[in-house]
Formats: structure tokens, sequence, C-alpha cells
């Protein structure tokens, strides 16, 4: 078994055209046409969050692209550590830094997209010119097996490498890991500990000095209500609704969609439907929610 | 066949590490962990008082571990972790190697006697609290509140650690893990002003959009090295050079891109866009630690770079260094000329001599290599002087760096304004300062490498640099002072003890330099 | 096909990523701009390292997947420190420093 | 058995993974398509908000004037700090008997140098949910 596996690791290696076959050809020629996008995409699109989708789709074909190579370990790191924590980390900030910033079209050194256009044609060129006419006799060696442990690639091959020929660079990663850390505690946290963390009783004590608004809680939805979601009103003594126990939110939202479509739903099937209704005709209170939202 | 999954694989033997030669490197990060320990632990007033301590014992402590390896160290140098088959490691342990650390140490320390001063501006120069959003009623509060975010020592240990990894780095990967290590903390510090937060934080995401820019070039023609000479060890590299089969094509797109990533770092000729804003927007003494001990690191690199890896390509690289060299000395020129804001016009005073650093960089005799040596021993002693005397000059909304509040500074103080004139002598090379000195060594060197019409370039653009220098001595001398101009302000002690070894260091190295270009001149790199 | 075509791929993704850095001028959008370079770069040290048959390239890529990450942690750090600063992540609102 | 797949590109291994993935991803559209076709409509306000049980968001959006939750950066941070020390840990783990001792004592103090940003964190008080 082993013996004719070397013949045919031998016979592949005849003429370095066969080391990529077929399989992997058609898995180029599908991700990399994707990445390619992925990153065209990315430069492209205005909005910063669709950017960073597009560069998602490029990681990825990166890393199936890895696996593709013979170097499984790295394709799922790739995946693991760039679409899967350093994408998270991106889109986070873009959340809630620059969700609808879009890039704006205006120019403010003239000319300067063209110049960093032809810039950009002109490296492509010569580095792809370059390279092309540099490789053509590239023989692609077999690489070492990624699921022999003892002996092969894949990750502990790569574990013996970094423990021997590269242990100054592994400790000094930790290093680094140390100063991004430092950097992320120094730059995002706050130290609030600077004063003590206000009691229950500072609290009452503040409310009735006149710091907050309210006194008391805000009005929950009451005894008779149907249901505690924020968009059941409280309702007043005299049976009309609390206005500050309407959600600021809610009534800030498009209605008339909303609106529309319940009166779709509610139209047809209102007596089985109104989940707030305990009982299956619309008590009063029930009508009167109805017309005062309208 | 499971057996075959089972395999015992032969032991690996441990790697050689020879703990002496790197344990000054070892004590800086050591010192560095520890710092951020501190910051865990101690109670906020604590902090400072023990940080300095530590920091300082930290490099004091790497500095007497590195005069006692230099005290018996091979001849010639070695190389650490070295893997078992190897023939080199990734740590080369040299003369420029030596000297380098020696350099770091020294200014390393002058620039965080200059970041832990307190009594310039109450709670020194650096915020209390980063986190907080400037701009806000509580940043001015800040202002006031004499805190200080102290992670600022520990993030300095750091950046020196990784920079005396990174003129050590036998290997290109090595270099560049090197590179982030001392870029990170760099980047942040740039943003720590107290005063004119948004200025500060500026600086620092400008910093690092174009360091991160530029490291990915640096990487790219690491990766077209390795493609190359299927290694990236600088040896192997410079084997592989001499007799590959592989087209040369990718080597001279490697050493391109590698050698960019390296001029930006030193800030030289066209890579220099970042320095004047990063210089003007940090806090002055990162701005000092940042120009001194970053420009020892980015050359020392670059010299290793150039004379072990890139050595047999030498041809190649020459004309367009050439060219550099003489675009980034016009550039500082010129443009310092026109500078109305005093750190602006040391940055682009930086880039001039980045230049004239490029002329003894590519000057790949012995003489070459101990004179660009020299050369970033005076010049990061005189930089930081320099910074800590601007550090100095404050008005009602902190240091008052615009050109026109100096005027007349001479009545006001006279230490201060002889101080300043002596450094900016020194930049400009005047004979018995370390500038002139070290401009010597370094033209001469190239002169013998008979690079004639550079070395006369080189002379044109230091006599105009010289202008710029002496319109500042002739404003601090012989104008009028403002009448609500800025005061000066008199030093604690360890800005003081700063600026004093700067000052005594450009003075010293003026009169009697044989000591320091022994030193420099007794070996090369490790093959 | 031979390999080289996945460091031509590399190549042309590097320099959409260096155009990306130039063009765009939110700093989120220009930093991730510079991530792809960083990929594009592994990708081309995988496919060397695949082309020497040997695994240096990959312990080298999976050391710059390393860095990056690092490098994201501080960048994106001090990119939201300036954006809550001044409401905007536009390279072009960062220009106090122009004269 | 390896040797073939090493020979074949490596490719024929990451058959029942792709098919797993396909198997994965159909479900997924499946469940996403059919939904809205089989289920009834029933809208009502509270379902437009963001939690149907009645809280309000308390931080309004950065469009808004609201103020940025930054403290969550911590949180991912940390996430990408272990997420790399996972990933090393694995080569360490497969290559463990080659490298022996001294890879343990390696990997000991790269864990320990990990831990020491996240004792920082911890002592100040960063992973506080207030």
């Amino acid at each position: 078994m082993t013996s004719f596996s070397q013949a045919a690791v031998v016979l592949a290696q005849q003429g370095g055209e066969d080391v990529v076959g077929t399989g992997e050809a058609i898995a180029f020629w599908v991700l990399g046409p994707l990445a390619l996008a992925g990153g065209l995409g990315m430069i492209f699109v205005r909005n910063a969050v669709h950017s960073a989708l597009w560069l998602v789709v490029s990681m990825l074909s990166f890393g199936v692209l890895y696996i593709v190579q013979s170097a499984p370990f790295l394709g799922f790191t790739q995946i693991i550590v760039y679409t899967g924590a350093v994408m998270m980390l991106f889109l986070f900030v873009l959340m809630m830094a620059g969700r609808d910033s879009a890039d704006s079209m205006v120019e403010v050194l003239r000319g300067q997209r063209l110049l960093a256009a032809l810039f950009g044609i002109g490296f492509a060129t010569l580095l792809v010119g370059a390279l092309a006419r540099s490789l053509v006799n590239v023989q692609a060696q077999v690489p070492p097996d990624p699921y022999d442990p003892a002996r092969g690639g894949g990750a502990g091959g790569l574990g013996r490498l970094v423990f021997t020929d590269f242990l100054f660079a592994f400790e000094l990663t930790a290093a680094l890991l140390i100063v991004a850390a430092l950097a992320g505690i120094v730059l995002a946290y706050r130290d609030r500990r600077e004063g003590p963390k206000r009691s229950q009783r500072d609290l009452v004590e503040a409310r009735f000095r006149g710091e907050y608004k309210r006194r008391s809680p805000q009005p929950g939805p009451g005894v008779f209500a149907t249901g505690n979601s924020v968009a059941t009103p409280a309702l007043l003594p005299d049976g009309s609704i609390a206005p500050e126990s309407l959600s600021e939110l809610i009534e800030s939202t498009n209605t008339a969609r909303l609106i529309a479509e319940q009166d779709r739903v509610l139209g047809s099937q209102a007596e089985h439907d109104d989940s707030r209704a305990l009982l299956a005709g619309e008590d009063e209170q029930g009508s009167e929610q109805e017309g005062e939202r309208k | 066949m499971p057996q075959q999954f089972l395999a015992q694989g032969e032991q690996l033997q441990v790697p050689a590490i020879d703990f002496a030669a790197v344990l000054p490197i070892l004590i800086v990060f050591g010192a560095a962990s520890i710092g951020v320990l501190l910051e865990a632990f101690l109670p906020k007033h604590q902090r400072w008082s023990s940080q300095i301590a530590l920091s300082l014992t930290g490099i004091v402590g790497a500095g007497i571990a590195l005069a006692a390896y230099i005290s018996d160290a091979p001849e010639g140098g070695i190389t650490t972790f070295m893997a078992q088959g190897a023939t080199t490691g990734a740590i080369a342990v040299d003369t420029p190697a030596l000297f380098l650390w020696g350099t770091l140490l020294a200014l390393g320390l002058a620039s965080l006697l200059m970041i832990g001063d307190r009594s310039l501006e109450p709670g020194g120069a650096f915020i209390s609290q980063a986190g907080l959003q400037s701009g806000g009623l509580q940043t001015r509060e800040q202002a006031n509140v004499t805190g200080m975010q102290t992670e600022i020592f520990p993030l300095t240990l750091f950046a020196l650690g990784g920079m005396m990894t990174f003129v050590a780095a036998n290997d290109l990967l090595t270099m560049f893990i090197a590179l982030e290590v001392l870029s990170l903390p760099l980047y942040l510090m740039a943003g720590l002003a107290r005063r004119r937060r948004l200025l500060s934080q500026e600086a620092a995401v400008k910093y690092f959009l174009l360091g991160a820019f530029a490291s990915a070039f640096f990487l790219y023609g690491v990766a077209l090295l390795y493609g190359y000479a299927g290694s990236v060890k600088l040896a192997e590299i410079a084997a592989a050079t001499a007799g590959s089969s592989a087209s040369d094509t990718l080597l001279y797109a490697g050493i391109g891109l590698v050698v960019v990533g390296l001029l930006f770092k030193g800030s030289v000729g066209p890579f220099h866009t970042w320095t004047p804003d990063v210089y003007q927007g940090a806090p002055t003494p990162v701005t000092g630690f940042m120009a001194a001990c970053t420009k020892v690191a980015a050359f020392g690199g670059m010299l290793r770079v150039l004379t072990v890896a890139f050595e047999p390509a030498s041809w190649e690289w020459e004309v367009p260094l050439w060219l550099i060299a003489v675009i980034s000395m016009a550039i500082g020129a010129i443009f310092g000329l026109t500078q109305r804001d005093l750190k602006r016009m040391i940055a682009y005073s930086s880039i001039a001599h980045a230049g004239f650093l490029v002329v003894g960089a590519m000057t790949l005799t012995e003489d070459g290599l101990s004179s660009t040596l020299f050369y970033l021993l005076a010049y990061g002693f005189t930089t930081i002087a320099v910074f800590g005397v601007i550090s100095l000059v404050r008005d009602a909304n902190g240091e008052a760096t615009d050109l026109s509040s100096w005027a007349g500074l001479a009545k006001r103080s006279p230490l201060v304004a002889g101080v300043f004139t002596f450094l900016l002598l020194a930049l400009a090379g005047i004979p018995l300062t370390s500038g002139f000195i070290g401009k010597f060594a370094v033209f001469s060197a190239a002169l013998a490498d008979g690079n004639a019409a550079l070395v006369v370039i080189a002379l044109v653009a230091s006599a105009v640099a010289a202008f710029f220098y002496l319109r500042v001595v002739v404003l601090m001398y012989f104008s009028e002072p403002a009448a609500e101009g800025p005061a000066v302000t008199v030093p604690g002690a360890f800005t003081t003890a700063a600026i004093t070894l700067g000052t005594a260091a450009t003075l010293v190295l003026g009169i009697v330099p044989a000591f320091a270009l022994n030193w420099a001149s007794a070996g090369g790199f490790v093959p | 096909m031979t390999p080289t075509y996945y460091l031509l791929l590399s190549a042309l993704l590097f320099a959409i990523g260096a155009v990306g850095v130039l063009v765009r001028r939110n700093a989120i959008v220009v930093f991730m701009c510079i991530e792809l370079m960083l990929n594009s770069v592994n990708l081309s040290l995988v496919t060397f390292a695949r082309i020497n048959g040997e695994l240096d390239g990959q312990v080298m890529a999976f050391f710059v997947m390393v860095v990056a990450a690092a490098e994201v942690v501080v960048g994106l750090a001090i990119i939201m420190a300036i954006f809550r600063a001044r409401r905007s992540a536009s390279v072009d609102d960062t220009n106090l420093l122009k004269y | 058995m390896p040797d073939d797949i090493a020979a074949s590109g490596g490719l024929d291994a990451y058959l029942p993974l792709v098919m797993l993935l396909a198997l994965s991803f159909g479900f997924a559209v499946f469940s996403v398509a059919i939904a809205p076709l089989v289920g009834p409509k029933r809208f009502n306000k509270a379902k437009s908000e963001p939690y149907e049980c009645g809280i309000e968001p308390s931080p309004q959006p950065v469009a808004g004037g609201g103020r940025i939750p930054v403290k969550f950066y911590l949180t991912g941070m940390l996430f990408i700090l272990f997420d790399i020390e996972m990933v090393f840990l694995y080569p360490y783990a497969v290559a463990a008997d080659a490298v022996g001792m001294f890879g343990f004592i390696a990997v000991t103090i790269f864990i320990v140098a990990i831990t020491i940003p996240y004792v920082y964190e911890w002592a100040r008080g960063g992973l506080e949910w207030d």
C-alpha cells in the first residue's frame, strides 16, 4: 500500500503540472475570482459595513485556498482568527462608530483617486508581469503530508518549527499580545471606580432631592393590563393612557406600515389572534387602546 | 493504519540558546511584564513611583548585563536561538548589535526620564484616563487631574525591547515581529497627550494607518524574498543571491519592498509624510523617544539587512538608494525652512538627517558601518535633548512650540537659550559638537567608497539646513521678546537629567569621539 | 495550471488593497484594505512554501495572522478613540495637523 | 491511506466535510425560505421592538446622539487574545511528544505572558458588568 502510493507520488512529480490536480484547479478557478471579487467589492462599495462583508468573502476564499494547498491547519486558522475574531472586532467597531458613515464622494485632494487608481494598475501590472515572467518554469514540490503527525506538514509540522526555528519569534509574539491588550484597555476602558458606587439609599435620596425626573418608578401596565409589553401603555384611573408609560422608541417608529399590517391581520382574524386579549371579544380597554393608537 | 498516526516522532533537539547574550532583551521585556502586573495590583497613588523605579531598574539592569557580556564577548559575535542543524540563529549578537543595544538603552533611559517627569505639568505630559471621550467636559477636567496613565512605562519598555530585538534580528520574520513590537506601543503613546487631545489622537491614527501600510509592504517583500531564497534567514538570502537559479525579479522586488518598509520607519525621503504630523501631535517626551530610538532601530535594522543579506546584490539597490538619500536631504532642508512650528521643524530636520544616514548605510565598508553607528548615537542624544528643551518653554496652553513665541528667549533665560543653541549647532554639524564628527565620519567613509557626488550634495543640503537652525538662534538672541510670551519653566530633576545627559553626550562625543568610534569599529556583522 | 497562479492572485489582491488604502476615506475601511494586503501576503507565503515543498512559509503565514490580529486590536482601539472624540471616522476630517 | 490523500492534493478527505457543509447550508436556506411561506403573519407593535419582553433598549443609537457602549470592546479583545493562544496551543499539542519538556517550558512561558494582560484587566475591573 505504502509503496504503491509512493509510486503514485513519484508519478505525480513528473512534469510538475500534475502536482496541481484537476480538483485543485477547479477550486482555484472558483475561489480565485471570488477572492478577487471580494477585494474589488470592498474598495468599490460605499457603505463601510458592506465593505467588511466583501472582505469576509475574500478571507473565506483565502482560507479554502490554503486548505486546497495542503495547509489545512492554516486554512482553519485563517477562518477562525480572521473571519471569526478579527472581522468580528471590525464589525463591532463599525456598528458602534461608523455604521452610516458612507464615504463621501468629494475628493479632498484633486485627482487623488485617479492617481491612486493609476498607481494601483501600474503596481499590479508590474508585479503580475514580473511574477508571471519569472515563475513560468516553477516546479512545485510535493508538499509534506498534512496528516502525518510525526514527519509531515499540518499542525504538528508547524508546531515542530515554531518550537525550534521560530522559537524566539514565538515568545516575541507574547510581548506583542500583551501590548495589544494593554492598548485596548488604555483606550477603551474607563475606570469608573473613582467615586463609590451609589447605593439604593443614595439613589432614593437623590430622587427626592430632584435629581431625577420622577420620584417613583415609571408606571407599569397596571392591574387590568392584558400584557406587559412596552407597547401596552399604562392607564390612568379615568381610563386614559398615562403618557409617561409610552415607549419613546415605539412611538417614534414608523407606524403607518405597522398599522396597515395590523389592520390587515386583525380585520380577518381579530377574534383569535389578539394575544393580549384575555376574553374572546374586545373589551372596553382594548378598543380604547386601539383607538388611541390610531 | 493507526500505528502510523500514533508513531512516535523523533525527539527534537533543544535550540541552542545563549542566555547571557540576550539577557539585556530579556530583562527589558521582563521589566515591562512586571510593570503590567504593577498596574494591576497597586493602588493609584503608588503606581507612578513604582513604575519609575521598576523601569529605571530594568534599563540599568539591562545595561549592566550588556556591559558584563561585552567584557568577555566572543570575537566576531555569535548567533543564538539556533535550531539543531541550522547554520545561523534568530538573533545575532555581534559588535554592531551590542553597540546599538548600548545606544538604545542610554537613549531609552533619557526618554524614560522625560516621560516620567511630573514637574513641568502637574501630573506629567500624559492624560490620566485615555478611555474618556475627548473634547467633553470630562477631558477638560482631566487636564487638571494630576494622575497619569502609568501604562506608558511598560509600553515604553516594550517598545525599547522591540527595538533591541529589531537591530539584532537575524531573519526577516523575527525582524517583522520585532518591528510590530516596537511600533504598536508607539502608535498608542502618540495619542496620549494631556493637552491638545484631538491633535494627539490624530497623530496616532495617521501614524498607525501609514505604519501598518508600510509594514504590509515590508511583509510582501519578505514573502517575495522567501520565494526567491527559500528561507528568510539573512545569511541564506545572501547565499541564494550569490548562486540561485530562481529569477532575480523576485529578489529585486523583495529588496525594494523590504527597504521601503524600513525607510518608512526611519522617516526617510519620500516615505516621510507621517513624520511632521506625528512629531507635532505626539506628547513631546514621546516625540523625543520616537525621534531618537526609532531612528536608531530603523537604521540599525537597515544596516544589517543591507550588509548581511543584500550585499551581493548591491549594484541593484545602490542607485535607487542614492536617489532616495538626495530626495530625503532635499525635502528635509527645503521644507524645514518654511516651518513655523518648532516641533515640525525638528521633524524636517530629522528627515534631512535620515538622508545623511542613508548615505552612511549604503556605504558597505567597515568605515561606513562604524561611522553610521556613531552618527546614530550622536544624533539620538542631541535629539532627545532638543525635545527636552522644547518641553520647557510653556504658556497657559501648554508647550509653546510656535516659532514666534521663542523670540527673544535669550533675554528671559540665557541658560536654556544657550543649551538650545548648542544643540541646534550640533544638528547643523558645527565643529566641537558630535554632529560635526558624525557627518565628517559618514561623509569621509562615503568619499572613500567613491561616492563623491553624493557627498557634495549632502554638504550643500547641510549648508541649507544650517540656515534654518541659525534662524532659530538669531530669533532667540536678536529679537525682542513678545509681551505675553511664554515662560521658561524650571524643570524638575528628571527632565534636567535627560537634557544634561543629551547635552553632555553631544559635547563629549564632539570633543573626544575616539572611544565611541573605536567601539563602533570593533567588528562587523556576524555573517 | 501551475501554483504561479496563486502568486498572481495574491499580487492582484495586494495591489487592490493598496489602491483601497489610497482611495477610501473611512479610517476603518482603510484599515480593512491593509488587512486584505496582509492576507494576500499570506497566500504568497503559503504558495511559496508549497513550491519549495517545506513548511517555513506556512509558519510565517501563521505568525503574520497572529501579528495582524494584535495590530487590529491596537488599531481599532485608536480609531475608536478618535471616533468618540469627533463622531466621524473619515480620514479627511482628521486634518487639524495639515497647515 | 494518508499517503493517497497527500497524492491527490489532500482534497478527498474533505468530501464528507463539504457534504456536511452543503447539507447545513441547504437546511439553513430551506428554513429561512420556508418560514414566511407557511407561517401566519400577525404583527403588533410589540413585535417590532428590539426586546419583546418590554425592556426599553437604553443606550440610544449612535446617530441619535447616544453614548457608545465601548466596554464591550474589551470583551471582543479578550476573545481575540485567547483565540490566538488557542491557535498556538494546537500545534504544540500535536507536536508535544517531539518537542518534549523544552516545548512545555516554552509554551508555559507563553501562556503565563498571555495571562498577564488578562490579570491586569480583571484586577482593574474591566470585566465587571455594571
